[in-house]
């Protein structure tokens, strides 16, 4: 494999993004077995530190993905959820982490092919980056 | 007795004139005032007032406006309005009674279709059809407008020059149909009233 | 002896099915879900957005309390409930038997493609030549003879669509697990024998039913046809009528004594049509008019054949019946259609427009016209197309286009940016529930949208685009030709199909309209006693009423099926797992290899080794095929061998082992949350073998989840079994004597001295009944019904508690004090008409409210023969600022107030100044009744109000003057008056500290905040508290009873139960870590958490708690966890899934 | 409306007036005891001390420039449920922050609170401290204090102060109750003390003292100063940016840590009782280190170094007050205020929330606007 091959950890909830991703399944639509999915049951269960862990880990790129605005299984997640990454975002750029690399969007769970479009931008994107150079740090 | 000002009571009087107008406001009552008549009608562009708003004088009771305009004279009885009225009302109909309201009321702006209509339906009485000379000097004669012929003149020549018009003077006729013409005015006259549905 | 059934039957799966079957199956009863279509889910699974949010929500009536029993995902793709059966492509056909005891049969419909063997790969379909366009996406798209009737639904096997397919044979081929099985191979031992006279006619139909694969004999004479019936088993006999010597009628009753079962069908030529019609009532199945049509009776015959084949009518036992049929859409091809629809290309209708924009939808939810791929830039929405339209038999409003319109508005420029146009041609904006007007409001401001009051006649095509060009009259009176890119018709309901067998079959009758009719002051029942119609069957609901009527009928049904509480049936049946606490995780993997695509020999021992680097795996085993019943088998064998305390199965999409890991579970006594599915990946578009690192990965992810996975019981949840009511209004009263009459203690707390509410003064309905029998009769059966305390003249002081156990103090009148223990609240503390100061209101006697007009028709102190003129103004202080929602009630009352007025004095005029009429529903046919008893409606506008000018005169004799303008006259108008009747509209009257005391929330005007105001509506977000009635919203006396019904089914559902928890996964406190920052308490979107009595410890209530894991989040250092998403567990999958593509698997070889 | 009043100041002696005034304090209805920097007995370090007895309070010693630790999270420990009395407590501006943000973490109360604030001189670092004493014995304090006056706003700080007192451009005590005024004042005639809440204006009341207005002077002074403190903040800003741009200089920044977390346990918002690192979250199983191992060639134990300090500032930096404790803790001595204040520079102006000035303000992750933050969703 000569070209760069990233791995990306989408932290995806349970009732929206997570079911999109099984109708681009079902419809047989493809995306990069690049990004993989941890199924959550809300995006405001997303600790900060699971974001950080996956950069330090090695992860080309962190994706949180839930509800759109108001349409929160639980409410209000998602706007919980947009606070913690808007923080992470002002924070991870300082020390080296291109803003590419955390990335939040709403993809509901009828969006099956928006769901495809969005893992194939996204791991064309970050192709492009290159990899996360935490990935050589061996201190983590 | 009117307590307002400008909006005659609806429905309330006696007298036999609104008793007559009360009618066609029964036939259109339902009305929602939605327009599609006026969007249908293929006269609107000739029309001062839009089908929608002759019928909302109706009901409200305006009779002077009503009379004052011509739309209902230039319903050419297409049944656009009727085919497409959601409230499935019969607005051509109600546009006949209108314009009967308005022969017995002699109103000034139905003189001409009264008078071209009443020649028309002479000519029938007398002959069971129209003689179209017969009917042309009756409706002359009827606008008591020694103009008017020079206006149809070209037409006339041009009917004439294919045929179409009967030139055989005006007469008397066999009187035929008069025995049901007689029949329909006197049922008109009993004023029966019709249930808008 | 007890011999009732507590099994109910629901027909029809759609959110109202779904909603009353859940509600039945949390109460405790056994609940068989049937739908005719072959998924569930109803119109909303094809609709992907609602309003107000836009999108969806749908699982948000999934079960909140004993989350296990059920699935845990998108509502949309299915659902599972221990309680419920659900049965797709099944049928009532037959129903008997009185309430308790009722014997129904349900017709199955066959499949073809075995639902246990379809793995969902899709093969067949690519495979499969036939193209028929698609009734998912309103026929905008094609799909296969074999195809996925639910692009989302989970299972999701294939199923054949009989009439489109051409038996070619192709996908029978290619399944790779043969779960194929078209029926044309068994065609060949269907002996059918055709009977006729002409030789012509037998050869001709012979020869096209042995091209289907028939098996076919033939008999020239009646006598010839009987002796070949004693001799073999035929299974449909064709017979021409008229033959000489014994004729077909005579052949087919002959026919009937030697073979009662054999189907027979009639073949007739036109003259002796009668006859074959007589012989259908000697048995005859169907006729067959000659010349034949091989289009027509092909299908005939192979459905004919399909029910022999399927033959599988159950017949089983019930309590109830619920109908829950929903509506159909209105297709305006069928009418005069003067708006060209299927003419004009680019005229679609609504569904079509929420296909369009669907992201399954046949353009993946791009806004494109869908005819020629352009985009549409400009649109408009037409309304009342089938609705409020004599011409096409509907005096009804539809009562959802206008929102739904409204929507797709908005959708269109969500979908297609800010600068595309959209206009709605409408006649009365009908935004009469309580969040529509802020909706409306807001679209409204949306730059590009434009409301017309003015109603399309037609759309004809561009001579030179084809676009649809409107012609329409403006407000101003001009006309307007206006092309647009597309139309949409704002399509109205109709009765659902085949209501009308339904009823037949039933018993129960029809309204005018063709809809299931309910008894009067009776919302949800039929006329025959134990069947109840849910949600929009009864007509013209949307979301919100669909789901409150769809509780309704749910608890109707619980009553209905007697025998007190459900709670023994629940309880008994735990199953017993085995205790595995304080072990160390002993792990079995369970490996599926896809067909090879994970080489056993190759793949297997690398996947093996790595797996058991970490010391908790104890065993990895191999399968092929895990989908497959002979796969599952042995995994199955291979768990129950040995005695592992998790089991992790490798496999593909874990939503397919829901069912299997729970029966797996329960066979081998192990809680179901230790038994764990991932997929790895190996399906799929892509045929090449992936490389072992992925699913190895996978796998590291689930052994990480499984390691750490709670083995602790869940806590559990003690339940008082009584209720508490507050408010004895009809809502109030209904929701106590339905509780009651399932046998639960409730205690009704009025604060007046009587009960009644509202019905003090109401007379009666719309409709013309009497309200003031109906509330003598509930009181009375409130008062002296054996479960319920009636506290009148008492009040709430206060109180505290959560689901299963609240405490509340009770001041009774003689201010006793008392405190109650219940397990459930309902609040239904009502509203009152609203007081107002416009339009003159206080300065003259003759300026009266609707309730006060109400009062005195009833008590004739206002005779209608003493007046000339009445005047009403309609949305006084409603629909705008600081009161902005619609009060529902007052256009209905004030249509009900004129033709009083009007049947007593016909000569009395009145005028109505309005904004928009609001009869939603069926109650349009009385204002369209008002009109042509010669009220005259006047419409003005919010900012243009109308006048009212005060003279002096004597006291009660002032002169009233009303000034406005009649917008398509133009004439100003001044009415001197007799009467001023204003609607003022209602408010709510829910004290801020009583919905405090019980954790409610509400809204800006002061009513009671539902969960969702779609999903949960008479939900509070603190579970165990309810609301119905007034305090919800406005709605009239019928509806708040249907509010009441609604609560008490929701009630049900607690306090039908001892003890209740809540599911996996929950969160729970570490007290050792926990610094009391109460964090994780503001946080909690349930009210789950609370500081203990000595506010030293937060605690979970665990039946509330939902498992959403924000506390878990906002908790620095996981004193809150979420059990499944434990740090450890989080941090060791995201450390097993972030392994590089080319990370080595083999220790030794350090390459793969 | 704020109330200000005046104190003689005898002999020069500002430690002396300051006593005298907290024994004025403890005397009046509004607290019954107070907590001050005192001089224990036997040592010489300057510790937060509580005492009701007037004669203890000749210990008191609140200009020395001492900060062994942020007093916030002690006046926590003594109003988070009632204590049963008043209390008074002498706080520097940052240690005022730091317990704003523990109020609203619910750790501690303002109920039964006075907050007695001043002009903060700053303080050095610790084992810096001790050398000062070392060398000054017991005039130090007023040696300090004398020079620190004595200096022009806009000069260079003392070498001394700790860096996060040289770079702190919030000297003054901001939602103290009342504030000692020092600045821009003839400290060596008076000093002046006013209020910032009623309760405040009802102390200087009960006291009974002379009022008077603060001088203009104070006001250039203070603007002359926090500029200049500014402007050293900027400076540090951009050579930490420098220092830590990238994952391999972080890696770099950190190397010396050694995962003693005394940063955190020193650090006055860390309210934790136990803080996630010392969890079982990470406590590892040893297979897993060798994955790692395997996976990233080598891996440098203890791990987890630099995830810890991201967390924190994930956890933290939305509260930090910039004390500088961290500093001051660490044995290894990482520059981690610098670090801290820097990035919670960015933090806290992203949701607009300098950390502990504003009581009423909910802290950001604790709330949310459904129309916030648009521009972070999505992947274009």
């Amino acid at each position: 494999m000569s070209e760069f091959d990233p791995v990306i950890i989408a932290f995806v909830c349970n009732w929206c993004t997570y079911t999109a991703a099984d109708l681009a399944g079902t419809s047989r639509l493809t995306y990069p077995p690049n990004v993989r999915l941890i199924r959550v049951m809300c995006t405001g269960m997303v600790d900060p530190q699971y974001v950080l862990k996956a950069l330090l880990e090695g992860a080309d790129a962190v994706l949180v993905s839930g509800c759109h605005p108001g349409d929160c299984h639980y409410i209000n997640g998602n706007f919980k959820a947009r606070r913690r990454i808007k923080l992470l975002k002002e924070i991870l750029p300082r020390f080296g982490f291109d803003p590419q690399r955390l990335r939040l969007t709403w993809i509901g769970a009828s969006d099956g092919v928006q769901f495809a479009g969005v893992m194939n931008d996204l791991v064309a994107q970050i192709r492009q980056l290159g990899p996360n150079q935490a990935k050589l740090q061996m201190v983590i | 007795m009117n307590k307002v000002d400008q909006v005659p009571a609806a429905y309330r009087s006696n007298a036999e004139a609104n008793r007559e107008m009360d009618d066609i406001g029964r036939m259109i009552r339902a009305c929602i005032q939605c327009g599609t008549c006026s969007g249908s009608c293929p006269n609107e562009f000739a029309m001062d007032l839009t089908p929608r708003r002759l019928w909302r004088l109706v009901l409200l009771g305006q009779e002077e406006e009503i009379f004052s305009s011509t739309t209902f004279c230039l319903c050419s009885a297409c049944y656009y309005c009727t085919l497409r009225c959601p409230r499935g009302l019969p607005l051509t109909e109600a546009m006949y009674r209108l314009k009967q309201a308005a022969a017995r009321r002699k109103v000034k702006a139905y003189r001409t279709s009264e008078a071209f209509y009443g020649s028309f339906l002479e000519s029938v009485r007398r002959h069971g059809r129209v003689r179209e000379s017969e009917f042309m000097t009756l409706y002359f004669s009827a606008m008591k407008n020694p103009l008017l012929p020079l206006r149809f003149a070209s037409l006339g020549l041009k009917l004439m020059a294919k045929g179409k018009v009967d030139l055989r003077p005006p007469s008397r006729g066999d009187m035929r149909l008069a025995a049901l013409f007689d029949k329909v005015a006197r049922l008109e006259s009993r004023q029966l009233t019709r249930n808008d549905r | 002896m007890k011999t009732n059934s507590s099994k109910a039957l629901v027909v029809g799966a759609g959110i109202s099915g779904i909603r009353s079957a859940l509600d039945l199956a949390e109460s405790g009863h056994q609940v068989i879900l049937i739908d005719r279509s072959l998924h569930m889910g109803g119109i909303l699974s094809r609709l992907d957005y609602q309003f107000p949010t836009n999108h969806c929500g749908m699982c948000k009536m999934l079960p909140l309390v004993e989350r296990d029993s059920g699935s845990q995902f998108c509502l949309r793709k299915g659902l599972f409930h221990d309680n419920i059966e659900l049965r797709l492509g099944c049928e009532l056909t037959s129903v008997s038997g009185k309430p308790g005891e009722f014997s129904v049969t349900l017709r199955q419909a066959p499949t073809q493609v075995d639902p246990d063997l379809c793995t969902g790969c899709g093969i067949c379909s690519q495979v499969c030549p036939v193209e028929v366009p698609d009734d998912f996406n309103a026929g905008l798209a094609t799909r296969k003879a074999i195809y996925l009737p639910l692009p989302h639904a989970v299972p999701n096997p294939y199923v054949i669509d009989p009439a489109a397919c051409d038996h070619c044979g192709k996908c029978l081929q290619v399944c790779p697990t043969g779960a194929i099985n078209l029926s044309d191979q068994q065609r060949g031992n269907f002996l059918i024998l055709v009977v006729d006279d002409e030789p012509a006619v037998r050869d001709s139909l012979k020869e096209w039913l042995v091209d289907e694969g028939f098996a076919v004999d033939m008999a020239e004479s009646g006598r010839q046809a009987l002796e070949m019936l004693r001799d073999k088993d035929y299974g449909l006999m064709l017979t021409d009528i008229k033959m000489p010597g014994m004729d077909g009628v005579e052949l087919l009753q002959r026919a009937k004594q030697v073979r009662p079962e054999l189907t027979v069908v009639m073949m007739t030529a036109y003259a002796t049509v009668e006859t074959a019609v007589e012989a259908m009532k000697e048995g005859a199945f169907d006729y067959l008019m000659k010349p034949f049509d091989p289009a027509r009776m092909i299908p005939m015959v192979v459905r004919i054949f399909e029910d022999r084949m399927a033959a599988r009518d159950l017949e089983i036992g019930v309590g109830a019946i619920v109908l829950a049929c929903g509506t159909d859409y209105f297709n305006p091809a069928e009418s005069k259609n003067t708006l060209g629809y299927g003419i004009c290309p680019h005229v679609i209708t609504g569904i079509e427009f929420e296909r369009l924009v669907s992201g399954t939808g046949p353009t993946a939810g791009r806004l494109v016209r869908p005819a020629d791929g352009k985009p549409a830039r400009k649109i408009a929405w037409l309304q009342c197309v089938g609705s409020r339209d004599l011409q096409t038999n509907t005096d009804y409003c539809s009562s959802v286009c206008c929102m739904y319109a409204v929507k797709e508005a908005l959708l269109a420029g969500e979908k297609a940016g800010e600068d595309v146009e959209t206009a709605i041609f409408y006649m009365d904006m009908r935004a009469f529930g309580l969040p529509f007007q802020r909706y409306l409001d807001e679209a409204a401001a949306r730059p590009g949208m434009r409301f017309e009051r003015t109603r399309v006649h037609s759309v004809t095509p561009h001579p030179e685009s084809g676009s649809p060009v409107l012609t329409y009259m403006g407000t101003d009176g001009k006309l307007v030709d206006e092309t647009f890119d597309l139309v949409v018709l704002s399509v109205g309901q109709r009765p659902a199909r085949r209501t009308e067998q339904l009823a037949e079959m039933t018993g129960c009758k029809l309204n005018q309209w063709g809809f299931p009719a309910t008894a009067p002051l009776d919302p949800v029942s039929t006329d025959r006693p134990g069947i109840f119609v849910s949600g929009s069957a009864s007509g013209l609901k949307d979301i919100s009423e669909s789901v409150i009527f769809a509780s309704a009928a749910a608890a109707r049904a619980a009553v209905a099926m007697g025998g007190g509480d459900g709670s023994s049936e629940t309880d008994d049946k735990e199953t017993a797992y085995r205790d595995v606490s304080g072990r160390r995780p002993k792990i079995m993997a369970i490996v599926c290899t896809c067909g090879q695509r994970l080489s056993t020999d190759r793949d297997g021992p690398l996947v093996e080794k790595r797996l058991k680097t970490d010391p908790a795996v104890g065993e990895v085993v191999f399968v092929d095929r895990l989908c497959t019943a002979g796969g599952w088998q042995k995994a199955q064998e291979a768990a129950a061998a040995k005695d592992f305390n998790r089991i992790l199965v490798g496999a593909c999409h874990p939503y397919l082992f829901v069912k299997k890991i729970k029966a797996l579970s329960a066979a081998i006594r192990l809680a179901p949350h230790l038994i764990d599915a991932v997929d790895l990946g190996l399906t799929g578009p892509d045929s090449s073998p992936p490389a072992p690192a992925l699913p190895v990965a996978r796998l590291q992810a689930g052994l990480a989840r499984l390691k750490a996975a709670v083995v602790d019981r869940l806590p559990e949840v003690e339940v008082a079994a009584t209720a508490l009511v507050v408010g004895g209004g009809v809502a109030g009263m209904q929701a106590a004597l339905t509780m009651a009459e399932r046998g639960h203690r409730v205690t009704l707390v009025e604060k007046s001295d009587r009960l009644g509410g509202n019905l003090d003064w109401l007379q009666t309905t719309i409709d013309g009944q009497d309200l003031q029998d109906l509330c003598r009769t509930m009181v009375s059966e409130v008062e002296s019904h054996p479960n319920i305390k009636t506290m009148t003249g008492s009040g709430i002081v206060g109180g505290y508690g959560q689901v299963g156990s609240f405490f509340t103090t009770i001041r009774g009148p003689d201010g006793e004090i008392s405190t109650l223990e219940h397990g459930v609240a309902i609040l239904a503390t009502g509203g009152r008409e609203a007081t107002t100061t416009a339009y003159g209101y206080g300065s003259s006697d003759r300026i009266i409210t609707q309730r006060r007009l109400e009062q005195a028709l009833a008590d004739t102190s206002i005779k209608p023969a003493g007046l000339e003129t009445v005047v009403m103004i309609q949305c006084v202080d409603s629909r705008r600022k600081p009161r902005n929602y619609c009060s529902r009630v007052c256009c209905p009352t004030t249509i009900k107030h004129c033709l009083k007025i009007k049947q007593q004095n016909p000569e009395t005029a009145v005028y109505v100044l309005y904004r928009d009429i609001m009869t939603p529903g069926f109650m349009e046919t009385y204002f369209t009744a008002a009109r042509r008893a010669g009220v005259i409606f006047i419409p003005y506008d919010p900012e243009n109000r109308p006048e009212v000018e005060v003279a002096d005169g004597e006291k009660g004799a002032e002169s009233v003057k009303v000034n406005c303008t009649d917008p398509v006259s133009g004439l100003k108008l001044t009415i001197e008056t007799d009467l001023l009747v204003l609607a003022t509209g209602i408010v709510p009257r829910l004290p801020a500290e009583l919905a405090a005391t019980f954790g409610v929330d509400v809204d800006e005007h002061g009513f009671f905040r539902p969960a969702d105001s779609k999903w949960r509506p008479v939900d509070a977000l603190k579970e165990g508290v309810f609301a119905c009635g007034i305090c919800l919203g406005p709605r009239a006396a019928v509806e708040s009873m249907a509010t009441g019904q609604a609560a008490a089914s929701r009630a049900l559902r607690i306090i039908s139960r001892r003890r209740i928890s809540s599911g996996h996964p929950v969160a729970q406190v570490r007290y050792s870590l926990c610094a009391l920052c109460e964090r994780c308490i503001e946080a909690c979107p349930y009210r789950a958490r609370m500081l203990d009595t000595d506010r030293t410890k937060v605690v979970v209530n665990t039946a509330m708690c939902q498992g959403c894991g924000t506390c878990a989040a906002v908790c620095p250092n996981g004193a809150s966890v979420i059990n499944g998403y434990l740090r450890q567990q989080m941090f060791e999958t995201i450390d097993a899934l972030t392994q590089a593509f080319d990370e080595p698997l083999d220790l030794e070889a350090g390459k793969v | 409306m704020a109330t200000c009043v005046k104190l003689k100041v005898n002999g020069k002696d500002l430690i002396a007036t300051l006593q005298e005034f907290y024994r004025s304090v403890v005397a009046s209805p509004m607290a019954d005891q107070i907590l001050a920097p005192m001089l224990p007995a036997n040592g010489s370090m300057v510790m937060p001390t509580l005492t009701e007895d007037p004669d203890m309070l000749a210990a008191a010693d609140p200009l020395a420039p001492s900060f062994p630790l942020n007093s916030a999270k002690m006046v926590c420990r003594l109003t988070r449920t009632d204590p049963g009395g008043e209390i008074a407590a002498v706080m520097r501006p940052c240690e005022i922050r730091a317990f704003v943000e523990l109020v609203k973490l619910k750790q501690g109360s303002f109920d039964r609170l006075l907050i007695i604030g001043m002009d903060c001189l700053g303080a050095f670092r610790n084992r810096d401290y001790l050398k000062f004493v070392a060398t000054n014995g017991k005039d130090s304090s007023r040696q300090f204090y004398s020079q620190a006056l004595a200096a022009k706003p806009d000069a260079d700080p003392s070498d001394q102060l700790a860096p996060a007192c040289r770079f702190c451009d919030q000297p003054t005590a901001a939602n103290a109750d009342v504030v000692v005024a020092l600045w821009g004042l003839d400290c060596e005639q008076e000093i002046m003390i006013y209020s910032q809440s009623d309760k405040g204006a009802r102390l200087l009341e009960a006291l009974n003292l002379e009022t008077a207005s603060l001088p203009d002077a104070r006001e250039r002074y203070l603007q002359s100063l926090t500029d200049k403190r500014k402007q050293l903040r900027q400076q540090m800003y951009a050579d930490t940016t420098a220092a830590t741009g990238g994952i391999d200089k972080l890696g770099a920044y950190f190397c010396a840590c050694v995962n003693c977390y005394n940063c955190r346990v020193a650090c006055p918002v860390c309210y934790c009782r136990e803080c996630v690192f010392v969890t079982d979250a990470f406590d590892h199983e040893p297979s897993r280190y060798m994955a790692w191992a395997r996976r990233k060639k080598a891996v440098k134990m203890p791990t987890d170094t630099i995830f810890y300090h991201l967390t924190r500032l994930a956890h933290m930096s939305l509260a930090c007050v910039g004390c500088g404790q961290c500093s001051n803790a660490c044995p290894n001595d990482i520059p981690l205020a610098e670090f801290f204040c820097t990035v919670a520079a960015d933090t806290q102006k992203a949701f607009d929330y300098p950390a502990g000035s504003d009581p009423r303000a909910k802290p950001p992750l604790t709330e949310f606007r459904e129309d916030e933050f648009s521009e972070i969703v999505g992947i274009d």
